[in-house]
Order: C-alpha cells, then structure tokens, then sequence
C-alpha cells in the first residue's frame, strides 16, 4: 500500500513565504539561483572492502555508494550478460524521517530510478562481465546509503553509483578444477567496463517556480518534483515525477531545459572522479 | 507465426493499429457489490479491476491527517495475470507503481472533505499485457467517481512507446518488450494537469513533447470516455 | 494466533428477527428457499493468459480463479506425479473485511479445504502430468482470487477451481539438449486431465435453522458453518466445521441431507461449464 | 520389522489396539508454574503440552471487545517434534489448526464474565504421532479448567480414520499415513455439541455416522478422564 | 533494534528488601546459599521422535532439548566437518513475558552463547559428522525449547543442550545409487561423538550481592546477569555479561570463583544424565 | 603476500603493532547535519558511523516509560562493509550486537531526565576488519555526547584476542580468523565499570584478568581522545 505521508514535518507558512521571495528574486537561501545545484563533491575509493565506492556530498546531503562483486549464474534469457542490481536504503541515522526496515516505497523508487538510468543507457558493459558464457557471470551489487538526508538523494546517489562503479575493479579470480571460481579480493583485476555515464536532475515545483537540486525543506514544500536522467549526450533517458502536484505543459519545458545545464555541471564533476581517488 | 513485432511498410503496427491508436477500449463501473465504487478497465488483452472504499476509519488510528483524507493506493498483480506465474507477494516494482499511481490521483480528489479518514483504492490486475499501469490509473479514476467522491476532475492515463525509431501510444506487451523507450502519461485534461509522468528509455526532446501530445489526446478521448460510462450508470441507477 | 474475529460488522437484532421469521416460512430475503443455493453463473476461459480459468458469480458472491502451470522437480516420494497447489487470496477490494496483506486464515482454510478435497476425489490425474519420470513434472497452480464476498466463499471458490482445471491446457514444449524444458506459452497443447468432478455444499446454522448457501450477513449471524465435499457419486470426500457454535448430531444428519441436493445442482452448472468458454 | 499397518486376521491393529480402541492416554494439569493453568495430554507417543494465560489486558488495545474476553489460540510444533525437522516458522497447517482449535473451545468458555480481556491458549505439540489436533484440544480444554476459568463443559477430541476399509479409533501416525479417511471430533458431551468436524477423505453417509458415534463415545471417555484429573488436582490444591 | 524492556514485571520494593536481608545472611527465599544453583535434574531420552532430548529442571524453570539430525551438503570452507545449528525458542507458554512469534533479542542471544560454548570446547566432533567429504555431513540441530521461565535460562538450556547431544544417536542410513542418503530414522545408528562437556554458570549483581542461579524475580531485580562458560577442566571457555548495569573488576573476580564451584554441581548433574535415560 | 597472522620473533604482530598496541584510532564528531548527535570513529580499516535522534517522542505510543527515557539501539552492517556482499536484512549476529550495545550504554546516559521518551542510536558498520561493536560503542558515546544528553561518563571498547598463546589489543579480522579467543570489552573509566564483556574462546583465569587490564587502560586512552575530540568539538561551536 502506498498511503499519502502523513508525518512529513510541518513548514511554517512563513518560511515558505521567505523561500518564495528569494525564488522571485532568482535566488535561494544559501545565496545559489535557483537554477543551479548546491555543491557537489565527489570522493572515491573512499572504503577499501568494496570493489568500487563513492561518497557524494550535495550541499548537506550525503550519500555513499559501495560495488560488490560476487559470481552468480546468468538468466536464462540473456546467458552472455552479467547481472547488476541496484539496492538503496534509507539508512535511519540519514534523517528523523527515515525508519529501521527494509526499504520503503522511496528507498525502491530511488533505487529502480537509477537502476533504469544506468540500464538504458547501457552504462556499464553486460557482456563484459562474463566468466563463463552461460555458467558464470559477474553480479554487480551498487548499494546506495543515504548518510545524510537533505534533499535531492535522486541526483547525490546517482553521481554516487556513477562514481562508484567508474572506480570499481573486478577481482582477479581462479577456475577451480570443479568449475567454481575461487575469488582473489582485493587483488587488483580489471576495472568494471563503464561506456556510458549517466546523470539525473532533480527540479521541484515549488509556489510558481521551477527549482533546481531542492533542498530537504523545499522538497517538502513543493507541489512534485520531477526527476530527468541524462546521457553525456545531454539526450533523456528516463524521466520520473515524484510527489502528487499537477505538472502543467510548460513547466515540463522549463524543467527540461534548466536541467539540461545542471547536467552539465553534474557531468564535469563525474568527470574528475572518474579515476581518481 | 506472429506478426513480427514494428512498423510494417503500411506504417501498421504487428496487431494493424496506427501508431496514435490505442487497442479496444473497455470500461465498465459498479461491478462489485461490496466496494463504495468499482470498474474494470481494458485496455486490448490487458484487463484490470479497481475498487474503492471509504472514506473510513484507519484501522491504526495515527494514521490520519487532521486536515484531509489520507489516500491509500495498492496496485497489485494477480497471480495468473502474466505468463509465468506471479507470487502473490507484493514486488518492487509493485510497490513503486502503487506510490506513481496514487500520486496521480492525490490531487484530483477533494480529500479535504473528509478530515481524519481513509480512502482506500485497490487495483487489481487481472491479465497484463501492457499498460497495466494506465489502465489502472483510469479504472482508479472511474471507481473513485463510482464512489461518489468529490473529484476537481477526472483522470486517464496511456504509455507512448517507441518502436522502430516511431514514436507508437498505448503499448502492448509484445511491443514493450522490443520497444526502446516507455512513457505512461495521467493527465487531468480538465485541469490542464499532467499527474503521472515517467520514462524509461532514451528520447530526444522532441519526441518527448510529441509523445506527450500523442499521450494527452489519447487521455482526453478516454477522459470523455469515462464521462459518458460514468453517466450512463447514473441513468440506470436513477431509473 | 488465531483470534476471535473482533472487527466483523454488527448485524441489528431486528435483522436477525426478520431473517428468522422467513426462515420460518422456509424462505430468504432474495425469495429462494432456505435449502437453494443463490442463482450460480460460471464463465470459462475469461482470462487469455492463464492456461485455465474461471469466473463464479454465486448471488453477488464472485470468485475468479486462474490456472498457470510450470515445469518443476517432482517431489522426492512421488516421482512419478505432477504438484497441485492451491492457493487462496482474500483480495482487499472484495470486501471491507478484507485487509491488503498475505493469506490470513481465512483464505488459507479456504484454500486447504479445496485443495484436500481435490486431492481425496483424485480431482486431476497427477500420474497424467508427469514430463520425464522423477526429473521433469507440471506444476498446476490454482489460484483463487475472490473478487466480491457476499458470502460462502467456499462453494463459489471450489465450483471456480474445477470449472478452471476443467478447461485448462498444458502449452506445447520442447526439450532441449540441455534438458531443459521450453514451453511455447499460448500454443494448444492437451488439456489438463481431469477425472472427477467435486464441489462443496456449505450450510449454516442460522437460530434453529439449517440454510443452504448462506450470504455475507446470514454467515455473520450463524453459529456455524458446515462445509461438505462431495463427488459426482455424491459420496461425501471432505467436511469441514467453520465458525466457533457447537453442532448437534441431528443438525449435521440434516446438513448431510439438503447438501446433497444442494450438490446435484452445483455439479449441473459445472457441467455445462466442461468445454464451454 | 514393522508389522503391517491395517487390520489383521483376528481384528487388531498393527499395535495390537481394537478398531475402537485408542492409545493409552495420559492426562496431567498443573504442569507449568508460570501459567494460569496447564496441561500435558498422551495419547500413546504424542505428546502435547498447552498452557492458558489470562484472562488479561491486550497488548494491542484495539485488540478487545466490549462485551467479552477474546481468545487467541496458538497450534505450534516443537522443530523436534517431528521425524523430519519442522521449521519454527508457522506453516499453513498451523495457521488453519490454529483456528479450528479455537473454534473447538470458543463456545464453551464463558468470555462474557471477563469484557475487554484476552486469553490466550498456547497448544505446543512436544511429539507428533497422529492426532496432535485431538490431544491438543483436549489440553486446551484442561489447561482452561486449570487456570479456573468458568466453563459451561469441558471439551475433549480424538479422529475416527478408515484403514483397509475399516473404521478406528484414534489413528495414530503409521495409520494416517495409510488411511483412507481422517475424521476429527471434538466435543462437549455435556451439552449435546461438536465443536470441532472435519473430513479428509472419502466416507460413505453410514460412515460418517459410525466413525461420528465412536468418536463421540470416545470423547465421553476423554472427558470423564479429564474431570478425574481435575478432581485430584483440585484435592491436592486444597490439602 | 534493541530496546530499553519497558515490559517487565515491577517487583516492589519491600519484596528486593527481603531479598537483600536474606543474601546478608548468605541465604535466599528458598533456603539455599546465595552460592548454590537450586536443585537440577535432568532427563534424557523423554522424546522418541528426536534423535536426542533432554528435560532439564533448574528450579521451577524447565527447558526442553531436542536435537534432531538431517543429511546436508558442508560448507565450502570445511568440506570435512559436518554443521551444528543452535536454535533457542521462547515459547509463550513459558512465561507471560514472552510472545509468539520468531526469536527475539533474548533467544536469539541465548542460542549464540550457547552455540559459543560449544563450538570453542569442540564439544562435538564435526569431523565425525561426515558421511562423504565435500558431499554430504550431517546437520545436527540442536532445539531449545523453554517451558517454564523461572530464571537462569542460559544454564538451564545449555544442560539440555550438553545432555540432549550426549545421548543423541546418527540413524542408520543407505546411500542410493544416485548417491542420495536415504535415513532409516529410529533404527539406531551410532552416538554423536560429543568429546567435551561445558556449562555455563549464571551470576546476578543484586545490590552488593553476587548471586548463582538467579530466579526470574532475581533476575528482574538484578543490575546484570553473568554467563561464565567452563569446560570439564573448570577453563574458562565463554563469556557473556547480560543487563544494563556496570560491572566492577572485583566483581568479576567473585563471580568467576563462586561460577567454579557451581559449575562442578551441574557437571555432577550432568555426568549422570550421560548415557542413562 | 600477506606477513603471516601471529606473533614474529620480535614479537610483533602481522601489521607491525606490539601485542599491546591499538591500531591507528580516528575520531570525529558532528559529522552529519541531521542527526541530534554523529560520530564516525575508526580503528585502522574498520569504519563505524553513528548516529543519535532524540529524545524524541516514540512512534508507536506504547513503547515507554514513566520515569526515564527508553533507549532503543541498532547495529548494522552496510552490505559492502564486509568481503562477500551483507545482506541487509539484520543478521541473528546484528540482533544480538545491538542488545549487547545497548546494554554497553544503558547505564551511562542519564535517560531519567527525559521520562516517556525514546533515545535512537544508530551503528552502521561502513567498513568492518574486526572490532566493529568497539567502534561501535566508541562512536556511539561520542554521538551521544554530540548530541548533548547528560552522561554519568563516556564509554569506549575495545577487544583482547589471543593469537599464537599471546594476548593481543585490538583484534583485526585477519587477527579474528585464526585467534583462540576474542574478548570484547567496553567501560566506563570514571566510573571504574564495565559495561560490556564477553569471551568467545578459551582463556585461563589470570589470562582473563590479564586482557582485561589490557582492554581497560586502552579504554582510558580512548576515552581521553573522546573528551578532547569533544571539546575541540564544543569550542569549534563556540567560536
């Protein structure tokens, strides 16, 4: 069941008001427009048991991003491909809002949204990711941890599963006379093959205006958020509205050109952390 | 043989359909006896049953709203809905597909009529062969008005996929499944208000905004639609 | 846990009275006599993606039931049998008793009764879905999914999963080299094999009265229900005493009685349903 | 070697039992110190103990009705209790003995003297050799009559099955799994009532009429054994 | 999540006074010293369908231990040892305390410190428990069952535990030529090889007291429980402080001598139960 | 290759340290913004955050007490902080970590200042080579003291293992995979208490007494660095 959040916290009328007058000005409270992100920092390589990891900090927001590897046995219908599943949580020291469990109806949106992203845009190589044609295949576990939560966790942990697996290795590894692999971990093998990088901007509607990167309280008060995934290309690849507000027509073309540039800004960032940790 | 799955040299589609034209639509309200407000909804072979109830009590009382009527939506597939049997447990992507479809349905009921209640819709796949979602959201629109709730307008939805470099409305399964992107649109044509929106696969902008056009015509003939079945089942009740 | 059901509607005592002093006269609120099951209506084959399926409409009660089948191991103990599963759910928007959720126990005795019943009467010849000996069997799934509860979900339930098996289709496959079986879904294959025909006939004791084929509110008011299987030879195959009054022996030799007829005309309706779509 | 489980030449059993004889049955209360009232009930190798907390306060307060107690009841085997081990979780079997076991005892307490209360019935089968529902039942109904609860009668259970043709009495394991038919009784012979019926398996009228009047016997004699051991406990309470 | 118990039973405060005037005579409610366990017995053999069980009382608390044996394959890291499962349940009949429902932090913590206890002693000999190296091993199950919940759990279920294995016999069994293991279940095989024997010795911290064997009241009363794990050579093989309250050096160093001596009482017990039932 | 796991001729230890020796300790406070009190703390490779909420009003209304706060504690592993994938559903391990921990602290917080209120802290294990529910423990008391809660005094842990007949401080995984014991403790110096202690493994008596002197003056050294990581903390505030 999905029910309308009933215990979200309340945003006095007043701060809104003050939030408004600043967008009417072009601004916001942290002196960014409107039309651009907080600051991005990308940190990888930051956890040494993982195959790949990523710390993303998007003003307050943080979120990391860890790669485990294991060997699995492919589907049926697609033998000479490897497996990647994307898992977020919601981990409860990240917010006041978030509960211990399994993950709720946004940790599994977040997840499936990047999880699409990255699928259709072929960003990592499947059919490098083969052992064994048929047998043995590479599953690529991208784990996303909420650490921090204000705001934005689509755009933080997409760049964060980027950023992880652009710096993530593969084992070396073993054929065992049995036909088991033995996994050699933490020995350098090759790095996971990542052809297409791939980023979401997050817009919110909020009173008549359309913001960039919204921040927790903004989030809050905004009538829908729309979540737009872009290749290098600056092409969409996948698109999600999230919150129950109406989306009229324009908004949608105002949301897509403005986050057409902060995706560049998200793309520049990735850039420089691709290969460096 | 099957029809290979595109556009052939007529510019048909594998079931002959023009790229903007949906397959058969069937809608039908107060089928169950029980539930405030009922209807099934196909969509070709896709079928799906929606029903509400409420406004009521929550059954845990924190879970209320001093202000309005909480929504509560599960979207859910039955078990010999699809090709390979489904487990009755609820999957991830039901469980996303319950949060899209309630959020684009929030805001057309006029929830604050009804303080410290509960509305529940419950949406029941019965034979999915694509678009479940849209015809889900439309048999949810249909059973919420069948309710007799207080609605700003009426809500449809549709997918606009693209195949073979086209863009093509109302996707079936055999077509989604060679298809390069998929993009359900709800709208409330009477508020002018897009309340689902979602794509998966990779579009330029134009085919964006054409998909959307394609999408918002096809929800404004199935809005209409709704009106006129929604009317017709005043008439017999009044009768 | 199993709890005293404490959230069921309060049914007036007037009501009661009414529904008494009809019962009196030997008649129901809906006109029929209290030993007629409600008007029965099954259509067959409503759904095209399930290899089997049915919809009952009993009265304003309606049950649909879906057959699928896969390939499967047999059990260790019965290499050479096919596996029948039977299973139940209370869907939510059948009615405002019924919760979102797995099985309670409702669902789950519903679904145990009618699979018992199948298997004592050898309802499906289970020798006949037997691909390779100990390797390679068919794995029916009943489902039964209750649409609208007015009552007697049990008779409803049952007539929908023999009318579903009775028209079901094992799909065309293949094996292939590997030994793998590959099913070409849609594609006719033979028909499940079914070799008895059974149907419950569920009584209620309502004040002094034994009721055939009770509604949602008469259910409410009995003591109990009694629910009595029987094969076409009308020998009883299954009993199942549900709800919490206690039965004289007189009542059940009653019960016995006006089931049995109760039953010829179930199985009339399931016979016109065989083949039928 | 086992002998052959069926009816032999002279009319006995493979355990050299009469058809219309049951195992040996042993009957002990007042087993356990922390529960309102206990049991632990034989028949041959089964071995069941119950327990009856309460009449007491809900954890869940929504949990309760206004003009009686409610009673809960929990059938559970022990993982050991079984030749192969039974996983703890509670399976669909459980689930469905849990609630004809209530059924069965429902009516013959008086919850009308303890409003807004629950009382919990807790049925662990310690060893599992064929009728565990019926030994079950009637440590429940001690336990109940233990924890000096105010019952109209007292309840006791035993299946009637049908091996090689013929009817008998409390069928143990080796037989069940044999058998033709397993018919559960449960009853309160002072009130005339069956509380608990259920049929697996294929019994003629006349049948289901013969095994029912040996049940019945059969519980007479559970239930006269149990106001024995009532009785004593009682005469050592009070030296 | 582990929570604060808010659950508990209040004693009052004339009843822990009572309680503590006692221990300043060295004595407690039931007359014996602050030092000694209560009386203890157990029995073994008291289930025929378990391949080993014992029926331990401590007091008025009494647990129940099964052990039951299944063929599985081993674990790749030790292809030459068979598998020992400790499973601890806190039946709802025992104790008012508890609920139904899977194993909370309490069973769940007694269940590994016995576990513990009895992996570090290598108290059964998993090498014996190999059927075919890398193939198959037996699963030994070691079922802890509490019936009646007057304190001391640990000690109470791990006697059980010790005395349920002494006594645990390996049925009989066949390899097929499939190479499957068909059990001839209660046609005696061989004993488990049990090599060595632990207990566990339970203290309490009330007031300035330190107690052995504490009753449920003690235990409700007490700032922390400790569980002293000991080998027949009296080492010390396990350890595990429960409860919130702060243990003082000194204390450790009493509770360690006063566990010695109780722990040569249980083997006493224990040594009794071996073979015998 | 790796140095062999034990004790060298020089008697030193796989990584260099001496038996008595800590790994390299890091401690920082406040590290995330919205959380009452954070610290994350690492003992070489092992990683642990954590985090406190409250006091704060419990979500489910029954869950309190009268006259103190109720402290509710979680231990988790992250899924990549260990070799093989965790998954995320709480482990048996986790249960029983998250109830030793929160005993650990109990007793230091001074909950009856905050009556029918619930504290949250929460573990997460971003990186685990041994030692995690010390650094656990440590970072805890550092996010409760960060989140300003009135304590009797700071807690820190630490664990004693026994490596080739010798006792070592501090055990890292590799340390842990081939030790004959592992001996956590955590303590409260100012209050000369321990607050947790547990042995998994064979020790003598006086090796017992032994490791844990050596546990409990490592203990006072960190929660020195506690008291100045926190006052750096404050006068950072201040300023």
């Amino acid at each position: 069941m999905s029910v309308t959040p009933f215990r979200l916290p309340v945003i006095p009328a007043l701060k809104r008001q003050s939030y408004l007058s600043l967008y009417k000005r072009g601004v916001r409270d942290d002196g960014r427009s409107i039309r651009s992100p907080r600051q991005v920092e990308i940190k990888v390589g930051v956890l040494d048991k993982a195959e790949g990891s990523a710390l993303v900090k998007l003003g307050n927001t943080q979120v990391l991003a860890g790669v485990k590897v294991e060997v699995t046995s492919p589907f049926k219908d697609s033998p000479n491909q490897g497996v990647l599943v994307v898992h977020a949580e919601n981990v409860p020291l990240a917010s006041p809002i978030f509960e211990p469990g399994p993950p709720d109806e946004n940790a599994i949106e977040l997840a499936r949204v990047i999880d699409r992203s990255l699928r259709e845009v072929k960003a990592v190589d499947l059919g490098s990711l083969v052992i064994r044609p048929g047998e043995k295949v590479w599953n690529v576990w991208v784990d996303i941890y909420v650490l921090d939560h204000d705001g934005n966790l689509f755009d933080a942990s997409m760049l964060a599963a980027m950023a992880a697996l652009m710096n993530a290795d593969l084992p070396d590894y073993e054929e065992l006379e049995t036909g088991e692999i033995s996994l050699r971990r933490g020995v350098g093998g090759r790095k996971i093959k990542v052809d297409h990088m791939v980023v979401t901007v997050t817009t919110a509607k909020v009173g008549s205006y359309i913001i960039v990167d919204p921040n927790f309280e903004e989030e809050v008060i905004s009538d829908y958020r729309l979540v737009l995934a872009f290749d290098e290309k600056l092409r969409i690849v996948g698109a999600q509205k999230t919150g129950s507000g109406g989306m009229k027509l324009e908004e949608l073309q105002e949301a897509i050109k403005v986050s057409k540039e902060a995706a560049q800004i998200y793309f520049k960032v990735l850039e420089q952390a691709r290969g460096g940790s | 043989m099957k029809a290979k799955v595109g556009i052939d040299e007529r510019g048909l589609r594998h079931d002959g359909r023009r790229p903007d034209e949906m397959r058969p639509v069937s809608m039908k309200v107060g089928v169950l006896a029980n539930a405030s407000g009922s209807a099934l909804v196909e969509f070709g072979k896709t079928k799906v049953l929606a029903a509400v109830y409420g406004p009521r009590e929550p059954q845990q009382r924190f879970m209320v709203l001093p202000e309005k009527a909480i929504l509560r939506v599960r979207y859910h597939m039955a078990p010999f809905s699809t090709t390979e049997r489904k487990s009755p447990a609820p999957s991830r992507r039901e469980v996303e597909l319950s949060k899209v479809i309630r959020e684009a349905l929030e805001d057309v009921v006029i929830t604050s009529e009804y303080p410290r209640t509960v509305i529940d819709v419950f949406v029941e796949v019965l034979q999915a062969d694509g678009g479940t979602r849209a015809a889900g959201i439309t048999a949810a629109s249909l059973a919420l008005a069948d309710a007799g709730l207080p609605m700003k307008a009426l809500v449809a939805s549709v997918a606009v996929g693209k195949i073979a470099g086209a863009l093509v409305l109302d996707v079936d399964e055999a077509e989604d499944s060679v298809g390069e992107a998929d993009m359900p649109v709800a709208a409330a044509p009477d508020l002018g208000l897009i309340t689902l929106f979602q794509l998966n696969g990779v579009l330029t902008e134009e085919e964006v905004q054409r998909g959307l056009s394609m999408a918002l015509r096809a929800i404004e003939q199935l809005v209409a639609m709704e009106k006129t079945v929604l009317k017709q089942s005043y008439e017999v009740v009044e009768e």
